[in-house]
């Protein structure tokens, strides 16, 4: 290994690499402009474990019981060869009746080997895609393959299903409910960037078989149970908004080796584990480490990032932690004792400086703000 | 191939004939200076020629007064309504034709085959018969709400609008009508096409008012799906500066970029402002000021004279902000050039000028925002123009877009709304960078 | 979000503690709220788990599911809330005042408030009140007749959340974070414990270590409805499967002990936020209430006046979504309302009024110059116009033309004749109309004096009708024709809730 | 005695802080062991408090269910009260209430889907993780000693690979086409279920609401069986069924047909019963994407 790849590994050290998945790549849209989180996920490093052992674990955990629903509900919509499913795509795509085939891609021959799935998956698919007869309806777990910044991330899509001549749809089974045709707008945002990633994937494994694009509907489905009950509604997606800025963002992964080049050679997250993998590296060492690699913290990275909190204290003192807004109307002004000296007129920048207008800015609203202040006591 | 003008005629002949046969009523989308105040003109004559009386229905009393001026002129022999509110100063373009009855009570008009009025003012009208046409004109700008407000008094109408432009906004929350057919957020055109999908849909296909170098770039970024055509040919619309540059400044060669390619993009040293931008301000004003010096003069074909934009009047600054507005119209004021319009995209909609100077949405910023991110506004900035645009921005637009966060909140059945801001901005900027002046 | 509070955040930051973001307070605080904080399990829809609720700090009610996937005990739990919601409401409907106004009736001389944690309360609520207000008493899935109603009124308080006037369901954080600002996000101060850290941290501690402290999901558990996980993993689980089956293996004491644990674990999560929302309460309680507070409750007064009624003469429950012409009618009427109360809030708090200073929508300054008896000759009938010319600091965005009012008189309108500038001062000459009486001379200080102290805004507090929509029955066939009449469905009332 | 019940909840009560601590610090290792010192604590409360009460016999000490339920969280939907839910009569195997399940349902069935049926129709629930080792010591059994027994809960197998299909149980004395997976036969099997689940309502003297309680789950998911759980006719779905059972039969037999001469031909016996594996070098670990 040589190149970025090697850089990388070094960067990750010794633990495990974490590849990228779905939500790892839904995230490049989340905050794309930090370099920290770009060059983590694209090292493979385990953020939470990273974050935790400089003394600012992730803020947010995962519910056994949103678990246990997840599962219950996915379990659910597919028992006895996704029964309720097909029931909801007869309706929701028209599928023909006689279209009722089921493949489970889960794991071949009882082997679940990822390199397995992924051969067994293509297979499938460009058959289905190829032949005129029923030749496949619903695939469950069908295991793709997404190239990443140079390395291939394994995506698992809930279920892709197939309409004879028609075109493949992704389909992503969620918990959350629709309430009288309504949902959590962020958590659908979410799904519908998840759901893009697959058919980018799903697009990816078609063409390398010279299956145009189109074969994969950019109209995804959405499984949700319905109001109050476990019954399951389908809802279409249209994720053509999501596709664009993933594909912009992938190809933009290449600016890594240019991020890359900007750390120091020696640069490394490794924990240096002992012989029982307990870490040694001492925990400002690594923070010290992360440091090096620039972030671009806003408030909203609460509650997406691993890193957030580690983040936040390296923010703190800055205008960026107060929020993206009070940033902007500070005058863009980067740290807060400068908003105050300004606004105070301890700082005067001269006219036409970078500070200028903002110091203008403070100076009025401080004035304004005392006076209001004064004039209610 | 059919020249520019029959294919404009054909779609306008195909439209006033889909008139008789409309059981609902019709759509038609026009991209900028499509010629949309021709068409209910001729729309209105012809249904009033047919012995249909029609409302015709605008959104502000300056666009009603342009439509009644030329149906006026149109139709010297039609009696004509105009009706407007108590507040309304009866408009010289208006009043001076005598077969243009002027009202605020529709009993007044009752003779008349035919009246305009805003919407919000039609709105108000009661228990009158309803009338067999109306013809909406802003239609994309007009909200579902005073839609509703207004289409009882109809049975069948011709909407026009640009569906590039800005989409109708409230400063409430409206997230609980999201999905909704009849959410009242929507444009006019949206819910009505949504409760009839049937609804013919027409496109008018030539842009009088943009330049052969404006109308592919628009249609590319703003008009994915129905795209369109200038009227003129390549270099039909000219621009000539009647004095020579002293020197070769960054202002002067902007201006050259402009005159011979019809964009510029003059590009301010990267940095992060306050949103309004001492320098981009002055910037702006000097860009316009240097265009009255140097005495531009633009000739298109289908202009006898070659317009001379006198002390500026055929020049516009668009910006966002109304403070932005503001500043660059104190300096020019200052600098002796009252006549030179500068506003913000919504008050700049459906205005034409020569020479259009864009203060970007983004220039200066660190994070975009929806409201910056708005294709419609950045549509109708760019779209001002029917010789050139120079847009001013500082360095670092196209790495602000690639960082910022896609992840607004998505709703369900709700229609995704084309073209994406994000996008557009990125296929503009893409385009604008062939033409990029550094400021010295 | 302006200037103004972003600097008072970035104070608060760099002082440790939060600072005035109001003079005043612009919302109306019960002197007997009922205090709501709802548990709900995670993972699901709208599945309660528990709740303390009451009116008095002393004495809350605790309410449990002990099997939250159970739908039997979650009606259970409904008719539980009710029981308090209900006797609560209902303790309003006794005295009546007269209504001001053009159409003089009577409503009810007070009404209920309530307070929830945060923004996710009021969602809770309102679907709490969405997946019980259409089940009946009667036929299958018969439910209390109490729950139907609770349904009715969550339904009517999450609805009334909607419209910036309204102070019948308030979120703590919101309330208090419109009040005062802290050295955090906005989104941080989503939270109540780290919020109230801010703004009053216990003695010998900056609020920013109060804040910092209460970020901790032990110290200060999540104020709901969403539990912590750890304590969903760690405690919860293991006392919900003891619940679980000690039911199966036949109850008996085991049982009782089993729900007893769960009740004592659930306690732990919400008395500190029972706590803190007294505090909550208190601390708002403690600011003098601006001006137009009281008119705004007397509209939450009607409001509550006639739902009251609505329901007790058998009306239908609220639709599950808005029909086009409720939907029209509800914006335009919260957008007129949003307008009336942002500048109702200027003209009760310079605070508030500097932001608009700041933008040039307002402007204040001292009358250097005053005509008070000008007469204007030039119509038919002379008349009083006297003219007065403010110079400010302030940046001024009214052109001529424009007219403006001043807090001080708001039933004045005065336009602007001229705006001139000289070395960085504005010198603004108004010309004014009403509000002085009916003689061609000026009541006295009907018009302002020479050297006062004024202030100008584009905008005035006054009424504007609502817009006139057609009825619900004349929908247009534009906006999908008229709606079918709601007739309760079986389904309805049956809708799983699992 | 209460003194030392409390001392243990004190205990009990600061390791549930302890193991939270540790979660929220990110150190599995430490949440591990504290949590397992804090299962011995809650083992010992309960263990103090059912002496204290050893007068009440008619209670099944509830020491085990929170061990059971400690070990493995349940997923999926509780026991319903008032449905009066009892483990089996002991002096019936649980091979035997499988057996029973499955004769009815003449399908190879997921473990959920026998449960339910069983409880339906045999009154008596078993926690389906049990299923899942059941077929395991089936297999052992049958190595151990061939056709000792006259039938054996065995897999169904993939038609493609002879694999064992995931999740599915089957008998052995079943033909093969029966055991044997195409892509259409999950649906096949879910269909003639359903009809096999009509005619056993038929068979009974009453109606059992936990009988029409599963039939609308088969009848939901049938094309024009039944339009609400309100009006469920076992006439209607059976036709149903049918209907769409006809669509696809024919498919599906001629796939199962081949699959099962390839298995009888290639497969020895235990393989016939319990499948064969596909055999692959050693994969080195890669996390799952999604």
């Amino acid at each position: 290994m040589t190149g970025p790849e090697a850089r990388l590994a070094r960067l990750r050290g010794r633990s495990l690499p974490r590849s990228h998945n779905a939500r790892t790549i839904a995230a490049l849209a989340s905050n794309p402009g930090c370099a920290r989180r770009a060059i983590l996920d694209a090292a493979g490093a385990d953020k939470q474990r990273l974050a935790a052992y400089a003394g600012f674990p992730a803020p947010f955990g995962q519910s056994r019981f949103a678990l246990a629903r997840g599962n219950a509900f996915e379990a659910q919509v597919k028992a006895e060869g996704a029964a309720q499913l097909l029931t909801l795509l007869r309706t929701h795509l028209n599928l023909p009746i006689p279209e009722a085939h089921y493949d489970d891609l889960g794991e071949v021959g009882g082997n679940a080997s990822l390199d397995l799935r992924h051969a067994r998956t293509r297979t499938l698919l460009a058959r289905a895609a190829a032949s005129q007869d029923e030749a496949g309806t619903m695939f469950d777990h069908p295991l793709l393959r997404l190239e990443v910044g140079g390395r291939h991330a394994f995506l698992e899509p809930d279920l892709v299903a197939f309409r004879l001549h028609g075109r493949f749809h992704v389909i992503e089974i969620k918990s959350f409910a629709v309430i009288d045709g309504q949902a959590d707008g962020d958590k659908v945002a979410a799904a519908a960037i998840q759901s893009a990633v697959y058919v980018l994937a799903l697009r990816d494994a078609l063409a390398e078989q010279h299956i145009p694009p189109e074969a994969v509907s950019h109209e995804t489905i959405l499984v949700c149970p319905e109001n109050f009950s476990n019954r399951p509604v389908a809802v279409s997606l249209d994720v053509r908004k999501q596709l664009t800025v993933l594909r912009r963002q992938l190809s933009r992964m290449a600016r890594i080796a240019d991020l890359l080049d900007l750390l120091p050679p020696d640069l490394t997250f490794d924990l240096d584990p002992d012989r029982d993998g307990v870490p040694r590296r001492r925990p400002a060492e690594l923070a010290a480490a992360i440091r090096q690699v620039e972030a671009r913290y806003a408030p909203e990275c609460l509650s997406t990032c691993e890193m957030c909190f580690f983040c936040r204290d390296e923010a703190r003192g800055c205008t960026a932690a107060l929020g993206r807004d009070a940033r902007e109307e500070l005058g863009g002004v980067e740290h807060v004792q400068t908003v105050l000296r300004l606004a105070g007129r301890i700082d005067r920048p001269a006219p036409g400086t970078d500070l200028a207008e903002a110091a203008a800015l403070l100076r009025q609203a401080a004035r304004l703000r005392a006076e209001a202040l004064r004039e209610a006591v | 191939m059919t020249s520019a003008a029959e294919l404009a005629e054909q779609a306008t002949a195909t439209i006033l004939g889909g008139l008789a046969g409309a059981r609902r009523g019709l759509v038609v989308d026009s991209p900028p200076g499509a010629g949309k105040s021709t068409l209910v003109v001729r729309a209105a004559a012809r249904l009033t020629d047919a012995g249909e009386p029609v409302m015709v229905v605008a959104q502000t009393n300056e666009q009603v007064d342009d439509l009644t001026d030329r149906l006026a002129a149109e139709r010297p022999r039609l009696a004509i309504g105009r009706l407007a509110g108590i507040e309304y100063t009866p408009a010289q373009r208006v009043v001076r034709h005598q077969h243009v009855t002027l009202s605020t009570r529709l009993a007044d008009l009752a003779g008349c085959p035919v009246v305009l009025s805003t919407a919000h003012k039609w709105a108000t009208v009661r228990g009158a018969p309803a009338w067999p046409w109306a013809i909406v004109d802003e239609a994309y700008q007009m909200r579902s709400d005073l839609l509703l407000r207004v289409a009882g008094l109809f049975d069948r109408a011709l909407f026009v609008g640009d569906p590039g432009q800005l989409d109708p906004f409230s400063a409430v929350q409206t997230e609980r009508w999201a999905g909704l057919s009849w959410d009242p957020m929507q444009s006019a055109v949206a819910v009505l096409l949504r409760h009839n999908p049937d609804m013919p849909v027409y496109t008018l296909p030539v842009s009088w008012r943009l330049p052969a170098s404006a109308a592919p770039v628009v249609s590319e970024a703003f008009y994915p799906f129905t795209g369109f055509r200038s009227a003129t040919g390549p270099g039909e619309r000219r621009v000539a500066f009647s004095t020579s540059p002293f020197g070769r400044n960054a202002l002067d060669v902007t201006l050259e970029t402009a005159a011979s390619s019809g964009w510029a993009l003059y590009e301010l040293p990267a940095r992060h402002t306050v949103r309004t931008d001492g320098e981009a301000v002055a910037a702006c004003a000097a860009l316009a000021a240097r265009i009255v010096q140097r005495g531009a003069v633009t000739h298109s074909p289908e202009r006898a004279v070659a317009g001379v934009p006198d002390a500026g009047t055929r020049i516009a600054v668009g910006t966002a902000h109304r403070d932005q507005a503001q500043a660059i119209r104190a300096v020019l004021r200052a600098g002796g050039l009252p006549g030179v319009t500068v506003d913000t995209a919504n008050r700049l909609q459906g205005r034409e000028f020569d020479i259009v100077v864009v203060l970007h949405p983004l220039s200066g910023r660190r994070d975009a925002t929806a409201f910056h991110l708005e294709a419609g506004r950045l549509c109708v900035l760019t779209t001002r123009h029917r010789h050139a645009c120079i847009v001013v921005a500082r360095a670092g637009v196209p790495e602000l877009l690639d960082a910022h966060p896609s992840t607004e909140p998505v709703h369900l059945n709700v229609p995704v709304k084309f073209p994406d801001g994000w996008a557009a901005n990125q296929s503009l900027l893409a385009h604008l960078s062939q033409y990029k002046v550094r400021a010295a | 979000m302006s200037t103004l509070t972003s600097l008072a955040r970035a104070m608060a930051a760099a002082s440790g503690t939060a600072q005035p973001a109001c003079t005043v307070r612009h919302v109306h605080l019960s002197p007997r709220p009922l205090v709501f904080i709802p548990l709900a399990l995670a993972g699901e829809a709208n599945a309660p788990l528990a709740a303390l609720v009451g009116d008095d700090p002393g004495a809350p009610n605790l309410l449990v599911v002990p099997e939250p996937r159970d739908r039997d005990l979650r009606f259970a739990f409904a008719a539980d809330l009710a029981a308090v919601v209900l006797r609560y409401t209902a303790s309003y409907c006794a005295d009546q005042e007269p209504t001001g106004g053009r159409d003089p009736g009577l409503r009810y001389a007070d009404a209920p408030q309530l307070l929830v944690p945060n923004p996710g309360g009021i969602a809770f609520t309102r679907l709490l009140g969405r997946s019980t207000r259409f089940r009946r008493a009667e036929g299958p899935y018969a439910v209390a007749e109490s729950v139907p109603v609770l349904g009715r009124w969550l339904t009517f308080f999450a609805d009334r959340t909607e419209s910036p006037a309204s102070s019948l369901m308030l979120a703590a954080t919101d309330a208090l974070s419109a009040h005062w600002a802290t050295g955090q996000s906005p989104a941080e101060d989503r939270n109540l414990a780290v919020l109230l850290g801010w703004i009053d941290p216990p003695p010998g501690m900056s609020g920013a270590q109060a804040a910092a402290l209460a970020e901790d999901p032990l110290r200060s558990p999540p104020t709901g409805p969403a539990t912590d996980p750890t304590f969903d993993n760690e405690v919860l689980d293991q006392r919900i499967l003891a619940v679980r089956t000690a039911r199966l293996t036949g109850g008996g004491r085991a049982y009782q002990r089993a729900e007893a644990a769960l009740t004592d674990a659930l306690a732990t999560q919400l008395t500190p936020t029972w706590t803190l929302m007294w505090r909550a309460a208190e601390l708002l309680r403690g600011l003098p209430e601006a001006a137009h507070v009281r008119r705004r409750w007397d509209a939450d007064k009607d409001a509550f006046t006639w739902h009251a009624g609505h329901i007790r003469e058998g009306g239908p429950p609220q639709p599950r979504r808005d029909g086009a012409v409720s939907a029209a009618g509800r914006l335009a009427n919260t957008e007129r309302v949003q307008e009336m109360v942002a500048a109702q809030r200027a003209f009760d708090d310079p605070l508030v009024m500097a932001e608009y200073r700041m933008t040039g929508e307002a402007f204040a300054g001292r009358v250097a110059a005053a005509e008070p008896d000008r007469v204007d000759a030039t119509g038919r009938r002379r008349v009083l116009r006297p003219r007065v010319t403010v110079e400010t600091g302030d940046a001024v965005l009214a052109e001529p033309g424009a007219t403006l009012t001043s807090p001080a008189r708001p039933s004045q309108k005065a336009r602007v004749i001229a705006v001139t500038e000289a070395n960085g001062r504005t010198r603004v000459l108004l010309e004014l109309q009403g509000g002085m009486g009916r003689a061609l001379t000026p009541e006295p200080g009907s018009v302002p004096a020479i050297g006062e102290p004024v202030c100008y805004a584009a905008f005035g507090d006054g009424y504007q009708p609502p817009p006139a929509f057609p009825a619900s029955e004349d929908t247009p066939w534009t906006h999908g024709g008229p709606p079918p009449r709601y007739v309760p469905a079986d389904e309805d009332a049956r809708e799983d809730w699992s | 005695m209460t003194e030392h019940v409390e001392s243990l909840e004190r205990r009990i009560g600061g390791l549930r802080t302890a193991v939270r601590e540790a979660v929220l610090a990110g150190d599995r290792e430490r949440a591990a062991a504290l949590r397992r010192d804090l299962r011995q604590a809650e083992q010992d409360w309960e263990d103090a408090l059912t002496q204290a009460e050893a007068a009440t016999p008619q209670e099944a000490p509830p020491v085990q269910a929170v061990r059971s339920g400690a070990a493995q969280p349940t997923v999926g939907p509780a026991p319903r009260p008032g449905s009066e839910a009892r483990e089996p009569a002991p002096l019936l195997p649980l091979r035997e209430h499988v057996h029973q399940a499955l004769s009815l349902l003449t399908v190879p069935a997921a473990p959920r889907l026998i449960a339910t049926v069983h409880e339906a129709f045999f009154a008596g629930t078993f926690a389906t993780a049990r299923l899942t080792s059941l077929k395991r010591d089936e297999e052992r059994s049958f190595r151990s000693a061939p056709f000792a027994r006259p039938y054996y809960i065995c897999a169904a197998l993939t038609a493609d690979l002879l694999a064992p299909a995931r999740g599915l149980l089957a008998i052995s004395t079943w033909p093969m086409e029966r055991r044997v997976i195409g892509s259409l036969s999950l649906r096949v099997d879910f269909l003639t279920a359903a009809i096999r689940v009509v005619e056993a309502i038929e068979r009974l003297p009453g109606p059992v609401p936990a009988t029409r309680r599963l039939l609308w789950r088969f009848a939901a998911s049938i094309p024009g069986a039944a339009a609400a759980a309100a009006q469920l006719d076992p006439f209607a779905v059976r036709q149903a069924a049918a209907a769409e059972l006809d669509v696809h039969q024919a498919t599906d037999q001629h796939v199962r047909q081949a699959a099962a001469q390839r298995a009888r031909a290639q497969l020895d016996d235990a393989q016939q019963l319990f499948g064969t594996r596909t055999q692959l070098a050693p994969q080195i670990d890669r996390r799952r994407g999604s």
